[in-house]
């Protein structure tokens, strides 16, 4: 068998094979953007109750917004929700932190005027199934952030001792990922803070 | 023959003497070293304590003896070895642990801990661990949950958790605890205080055994004492502890010397957790640990810096037990490292 | 058994003479890492199923015009091909499910099993056996996903497909959702069904040795 | 997500330790760690493959991403390591004969290794920059070999031990493999703060 | 080393010495057995040839084979009278060899009747040697390894010292105690020949110091001589075995698989330069030796002057052996091989006869690793690692990773494993093993 033959096969077979990819990739590409959305629409509603439609914004390393347009992206992302009426109902973001196991990342909601902490929920984590992992189930956990004060830095505390509304009364025996989450929102929001703060109006417009 | 009457030779291999020690005698040995221990427990926690011991013991030694017998061999009960491992494993578990889970432990520890393996000699882990990290991986709820030393009925009445319904979840016990619970004394073990709410204990108190902590671990003169009493009669190696516990001082003091404000001292490493009862007891499993001399003072200084390690920079308050299995998973890398140098060899040479 | 004389069926010597999982041990990684719920190991069995119909089928096509030195680099690209395929297909089905499997299905393409049913059976037999034997062994692989699943949900959540089995005081070990208890899950049904054949294979012995013993030692 | 290389490789080594905590490179794990010679030259073969691959598929994706065809990822990455096996192969029967006769069977199993080709993938979904990506090639690597050893040499040690033969085998692979991520279980949360 | 004052042994075990039922008992003569049994091979090496025939009278003292090449020492008459017949005798091996029958005259004395003075300060070394070598002298500390061929060593090996073993570690026996106390000034006169025979200037008792007695007694004999040093080591099995007491005193190691003399010595038993002492200067043969009779089932223990070619059933009977099943071990009972037959004799590599109880039959445990073995094993191998390979038939492993070869069987593991486990028996057949499958390759 001599090398020409070999590579012309294999140019034949990658092509076949770079088409066929590509077919699909048409086909389901469409299909793929709507799921893409629904989840994230869904996830949404849950933050941000009565929700209608939304802008989403990308914060550009200069820490300036810009409407996103679709398709991927690797920065992070602003949402800012809407009711019916165009009312800024709060806006939605997306962070990350250090986990007891790998990295939490998690979505929140927050109202710029309020400046609390309206929703919070998991995206993914591998934290300890059943301990850990219950910052993302366990109601009495979730309800510390129907309306966390955010305008002092938000701690976690251990369980039963919450004093202060910026505090978040911790899982029992899951300290770890309980403080994982207070780390979470303070940094977020001490990073985020001045850029919603200075892109306030633009956010109430929603352009 | 006249004379001679000796009319029966027996013809054995030299050589014709042997030494004094035994298997058996070892283990059976270690198993009253660990007794005072027991002892301990039991007054401190009562009857809890006392189900618990009796529950891991029972269920280790019933287990081996059923299982032996449904393989079709002789049981191998009589070495004491399975009692070694229920022991052990009671007195690594909090007092009010759940008793159906204590017996679990027990049955995980001997059938794959011990017997998949081959039996005594075979296992690479130790059994006890085993047993534990199956339960603490299980149920990391339940091996958290202390309670207080010294409760005025503990000789009348069970912790609540102690009897849970078999595969049910234990019930919540912190208004059973603030209602028994005797000045000073809280549940929680002074590493979880340190750790997460960075309340510093004062380490000789809990020398002397007043903290709170798992039913067998606290009493650090007793665990020394019996530690001793194994050394003495040659039934213990005393380098492993010896080095394992000065692995974990020096790691520990490294760190403090770091950062005082956020590791604690040495003392307060060595008096807290299951260390002292790891090192003395669990580490020195003639079993799963390396057998030349060098290789047992790398294997004891290695537990001892891995237990600091994860007590410091870890999720877990408490690191003896992951430290003790990694190091017998270590221990035949250990040994292969370590050869000793043969008399007469013309340069040291490694087996790798 | 040496006494079969006819060819087995392509399709049940996948699903269970054969077995991807319990018998030939191969595919470990989605077998160990994907079967935490019943769920997802339905799902991810599935998924590998689809790869190794389709690969196996495109490569039993093409399998004479395969030049021999290139035939390794020749499947895995069709398999990575028909993987990208299935990635695609499974993110537009259901986002969440694509979630839960991670990184898993891009990982099919070096899934073991895949590229030895391709040499074993696909490069040698025609188009519709060897589609066969890609349904059977990915069935098969299935089967085990799901066996390892259900042990893992059943005691490391209590639930089963989701539905909770013992009520709500329950008390799960939380392990068999961990690392280790993939492992011991596995081990588990590995032991019963060694048990099983050793079992099965006594009395096979024992049988034949009483009719023609002249035939077993042949 | 801007992570520390420390953290990165913690992480990789030993908190999400690819074979006993993420499951990946199971085949080779549990098929060639019954001796410890094996075991150790597999892991650093697989060792090298990943690092050399994981430094190509970086350059690749950029590349990728510029064109706009990111669907083309999986098969990119599949045949650059392919090709560095196969090139590794070449580089070590030409230089080193010796060392390509005890490697030469398992060379080819690395590609249908699943931990080299989630190095890349992992990487990429990761978004690490280059300096990240070599760290995290590098150690979770390092973790694979580390973990390949350990288990062969617990295995080896239960070579002299007297097994029924129920258990030998797979099974009790299994086990020592279990027992071996719960004590890795004691790294989690490291680096974690708190 | 020098801790205490004492030079010791790290390694190694404390035994119960057991040696206080003899240690203190003269050395006396046995009564001539009815008949005499003489191997002709008692030594390491070839078989000596048999010059007399059978009916020939021989008179004691007198030669009755001589050396067959250089690495083979003659036989004497152990006592005068006739020789009966020249045949196989049972050994203590098991196997048959050829061995000269002698019945002893009833009326024969003691008395040594053959020989001539001899002035060794007159002789060359080579004639040394020589003289050595008719005198029939072996290694008396069991080795039997005969002593003219150490006194040559191997091309391009320089000797600076001589090493004299007076350590006698194993449990029981008091030969080498008893020689030192009653002849330190035939022990010196030997040493002093082959430090002649050598070209040495310095040689080094080393004795127990378990047995003061005898360092007083060499020290008072060799008040005079500062050449020869008494050395007093602490007490410990194996602390006479040749590497041990090489290393203790000197703080040289043997290598793997050579001899003293690659480090510059030579070693030499305490009872063996005793015998050289006492029969070079009168030409006389080795024909008899000290034996310890000893052991719980002994009713006369004690040191006896036993005739060579001695049966055991005899010397039972003369110590007065009463117990009715026992093991009789030839040599100590750390490494003395256990013996199936009364009518063996007693050779020249005999160094004690112990008749031990029977012991009960004790349960085999499994290997904990409990690394008792590794920290007593004088070589520092590991046995515990061997014994589990051993048990799984994996013997070139054993020899080619773990130094099987350099066990010199001292036994020290067996002794201590708390488990029971046969180890010294397993290497043995260990080793029998790969020279098994060495000869078929």
């Amino acid at each position: 068998m001599n090398s020409v033959v070999m590579i012309r096969f294999l140019g034949v077979l990658s092509l076949i094979c770079g088409m066929l990819i590509v077919g699909v990739n048409i086909v389901t590409h469409g299909r793929i953007q709507i799921n893409q959305e629904t989840i994230l629409r869904e996830s949404l509603i849950q933050l941000l109750p009565g929700m209608d439609h939304q802008t989403v914004y990308v914060i550009e390393p200069s820490g300036e917004l810009a409407v996103h347009t679709g398709g991927e992206t690797t920065a992070k992302r602003l949402f800012a929700g809407y009711d019916k009426g165009g009312k800024l109902l709060g806006v939605v973001l997306e962070a990350n932190e250090r986990g007891y196991a790998d990295i939490i990342s998690a979505m929140y909601a927050y109202s710029p005027s309020a400046k609390t902490v309206t929703g919070f929920t998991v995206v993914e984590m591998r934290e300890t199934p059943g301990l850990g992992n219950k910052i993302g189930t366990d109601p009495d956990f979730l309800a510390n952030f129907k309306a966390l004060d955010a305008s002092h830095p938000i701690t976690a505390v251990k369980h039963g001792t919450k004093k202060n509304p910026w505090e978040i009364d911790a899982i029992s025996g899951a300290t770890i990922s309980s403080r994982a989450v207070g780390r979470l929102l303070a940094n977020s929001i001490r990073e985020m803070e001045p850029v919603i703060q200075r892109n306030k109006e633009r956010i109430e417009r929603g352009n | 023959m006249s004379g001679v009457t000796t009319t029966i030779i027996e013809v054995r291999t030299s050589p014709h003497l042997h030494g004094p020690l035994s298997v058996d005698m070892i283990m059976r040995n270690v198993v009253y070293a660990m007794l005072p221990l027991a002892a301990f427990s039991v007054w401190q926690f009562g009857l809890s304590a006392l189900v618990l011991l009796a529950t891991t013991t029972a269920g280790c030694v019933l287990a081996e003896h059923i299982l032996c017998r449904a393989n079709g061999n002789a049981s191998t009960v009589n070495d004491y070895s399975a009692a070694i491992t229920g022991l052990l494993l009671g007195l690594t578990l909090p007092p009010g642990f759940p008793l159906w889970m204590a017996l679990l432990g027990s049955l995980v520890a001997i059938a794959p801990g011990k017997l998949l393996f081959g039996g005594l000699g075979s296992n690479v882990f130790n059994p006890a661990l085993v047993g534990r990290a199956f339960l603490q991986a299980a149920f990391p709820v339940a091996i958290t949950t202390y309670t207080p030393t010294l409760a005025k009925a503990r000789f009348a009445e069970f912790v609540p958790t102690t009897w849970t319904m078999p595969l049910m979840k234990p019930p919540p016990i912190a208004d059973w605890i603030s209602q028994v619970r005797v000045d000073g004394f809280t549940g929680a073990t002074p590493l979880v205080l340190q750790k997460f709410d960075h309340i510093y204990t004062d380490p000789w108190p809990m020398f002397w055994g007043q903290r709170a902590g798992s039913s067998g671990e606290i009493p650090g003169f007793l665990i020394l004492l019996c530690g001793a009493y194994l050394v003495f009669r040659h039934m213990m190696d005393w380098r492993i502890p010896v080095a394992m516990l000065s692995g974990a001082v020096a790691a520990a003091a490294g760190f403090h010397l770091l950062d005082p404000a956020r590791y604690p001292d040495p003392l307060f490493m060595l008096f807290t957790g299951g260390l002292l009862l790891g090192a003395t007891f669990m580490a020195t499993d003639p079993v799963a640990s390396p057998v030349t001399p060098r290789g047992m003072w790398i294997y004891g200084v290695l537990m001892g810096v891995l237990t600091i390690l994860i007590r410091n920079l870890g999720g877990l308050a408490e690191g003896v037990m992951c430290a003790i299995l990694l190091g017998n998973a270590l221990s035949p890398l250990i040994d292969r490292l370590t050869p000793p140098r043969p008399y007469g060899a013309r340069k040291p040479e490694g087996a790798i | 058994m040496s006494t079969t004389t006819t060819p087995p069926n392509p399709f049940l010597n996948g699903l269970w003479r054969q077995n991807p999982t319990f018998v030939q041990i191969l595919g470990m990684c989605p077998t160990l890492a994907i079967t935490n719920s019943v769920r997802n190991a339905i799902a991810m069995g599935l998924a590998t199923a689809f790869v190794l119909v389709i690969s196996n089928g495109l490569i039993a096509a093409i399998r004479k015009h395969v030049p021999k030195q290139v035939r390794i680099a020749t499947y895995i690209a069709i398999i990575a091909t028909a993987v990208t395929v299935t990635d695609y297909l499974v993110k537009a089905i259901s986002i969440p499910v694509y979630k839960a499997l991670g990184p898993f299905i891009p990982l099919i393409v070096a899934n073991c099993l895949v590229l030895e049913r391709a040499e074993a059976f696909a490069a040698k037999k025609p188009v519709i056996p060897s589609m066969m034997d890609g349904a059977g062994m990915g069935l098969g692989f299935a089967f085990g996903l799901t066996c390892l699943g259900t042990v893992r949900e059943v005691l490391g959540a209590g639930t089963f497909l989701s539905i909770p089995l013992f009520g709500p005081n329950f008390e799960p070990w939380v392990l068999f959702l961990l690392p280790p208890g993939g492992f011991i899950s596995l081990a588990i049904w590995l032991l019963v069904f060694a048990t099983f054949r050793e079992r099965k294979q006594r009395q096979l012995q024992a049988g034949l040795t009483e009719i023609q013993p002249a035939e077993v030692r042949s | 997500m801007n992570e520390s290389l420390g953290h990165i490789f913690v992480d990789s080594f030993l908190i999400n330790n690819f074979v006993l905590c993420v499951f990946l490179g199971m085949c080779s794990f549990l098929g060639l760690s019954a001796k410890f010679s094996t075991a150790w030259r597999m892991g650093v073969s697989v060792m090298f493959v990943i690092t050399v691959s994981g430094i190509l598929s970086y350059g690749m994706n950029i590349v990728l991403v510029m064109l706009h065809v990111e669907y083309l990822r999986l098969i990119v990455y599949i045949v650059i390591i392919a090709a560095t096996v196969q090139l590794t192969e070449m580089f070590i029967k030409k230089n080193s004969p010796a060392l390509f006769r005890e490697l030469g069977v398992y060379l080819p199993l690395i590609t249908t290794n699943c931990a080299v080709l989630a190095v890349p993938l992992f990487q990429t979904a990761r978004n690490y920059n280059f300096v990240q990506s070599t760290v995290f090639a590098l150690s979770a690597s390092g973790g694979y070999c580390m973990a390949m050893c350990l288990l062969a040499l617990v295995r080896e040690r239960t070579e002299l031990s007297d097994i029924s033969s129920l258990a030998r085998g797979t099974a009790l692979t299994l086990v020592l493999a279990s027992v071996l991520s719960m004590a890795f279980m004691g790294f989690a949360g490291m680096g974690g703060g708190g | 080393m020098n801790l205490f004052g004492t030079k010791r042994l790290w390694r190694g075990v404390h035994v119960p010495e057991n040696k206080e039922q003899t240690a203190h008992l003269p050395i006396r003569r046995l009564p001539f057995p009815p008949l005499l049994v003489v191997p002709l091979l008692q030594h390491a090496g070839k078989p000596a040839k048999a010059i007399v025939r059978e009916g020939q009278e021989v008179v004691r003292g007198e030669p009755i084979a001589e050396a067959d090449g250089f690495m083979s020492v003659p036989m004497h008459a152990p006592a005068t009278g006739r020789v009966e017949r020249i045949a196989p005798a049972p050994s203590a091996r098991g196997e048959l060899t050829m061995a000269i029958y002698i019945k002893p005259y009833p009326s024969a004395s003691q008395e040594v009747l053959y020989g001539s003075d001899q002035d060794i300060t007159q002789m060359s070394p080579a004639e040394v040697i020589a003289a050595v070598q008719a005198t029939g002298v072996v290694g008396l500390g069991g080795a039997a390894f005969p002593t003219h061929v150490k006194l040559k060593p191997p091309q391009g090996r320089h000797i600076d010292t001589v090493v004299v073993n007076g350590c006698e570690c194993e449990p029981y026996l008091t030969t080498d105690h008893r020689v030192m106390v009653e002849y330190p000034k035939q022990v010196l006169h030997g040493t002093r020949v082959v430090m002649r025979a050598l070209g040495v200037e310095r040689a080094v008792i080393g004795v127990e110091d378990n047995k003061p007695d005898a360092i007083a007694a060499l020290r008072k004999a060799n008040a005079d001589r500062p050449d020869i040093t008494i050395e007093a080591v602490a007490a410990k099995y194996p602390q006479g075995a040749e590497k041990m007491l090489v290393k203790v005193l000197l703080g040289r190691e043997i290598p793997t698989g050579g001899l003293p003399a690659d480090v510059g010595l030579a070693v030499f038993n305490v009872a063996t330069l005793a015998q050289i002492g006492e029969l070079l200067p009168h030409r006389h043969g080795l024909i008899e030796r000290v034996v310890t009779v000893t052991g719980p089932a002994v009713s006369k223990p004690g040191n006896y002057l036993i005739p060579l070619g001695t049966p055991l059933r005899w010397v039972l009977e003369q110590a007065g052996c009463t117990d009715q099943a026992a093991s009789i071990i030839l040599g100590g009972p750390m490494m003395g091989p256990a013996v199936g037959s009364f009518d063996i004799p007693l050779t020249k590599g005999v160094t004690g006869v112990l008749v031990m109880p029977a012991k009960k039959a004790e349960t085999i445990y499994p290997c904990i690793h409990c690394a008792a073995c590794v920290d007593v094993c004088p070589l520092h191998l590991d046995p515990s690692h061997l014994g589990l390979l051993a048990r799984k038939d994996r013997y070139e492993e054993m020899e080619e990773i773990y130094h099987l070869n350099d066990c010199f069987e001292c036994a020290c593991c067996s002794y201590v494993c708390p488990a029971h486990i046969p180890l010294v028996q397993y290497f043995r057949v260990a080793k029998q093993m790969n020279r098994e499958r060495k000869a078929r390759a």
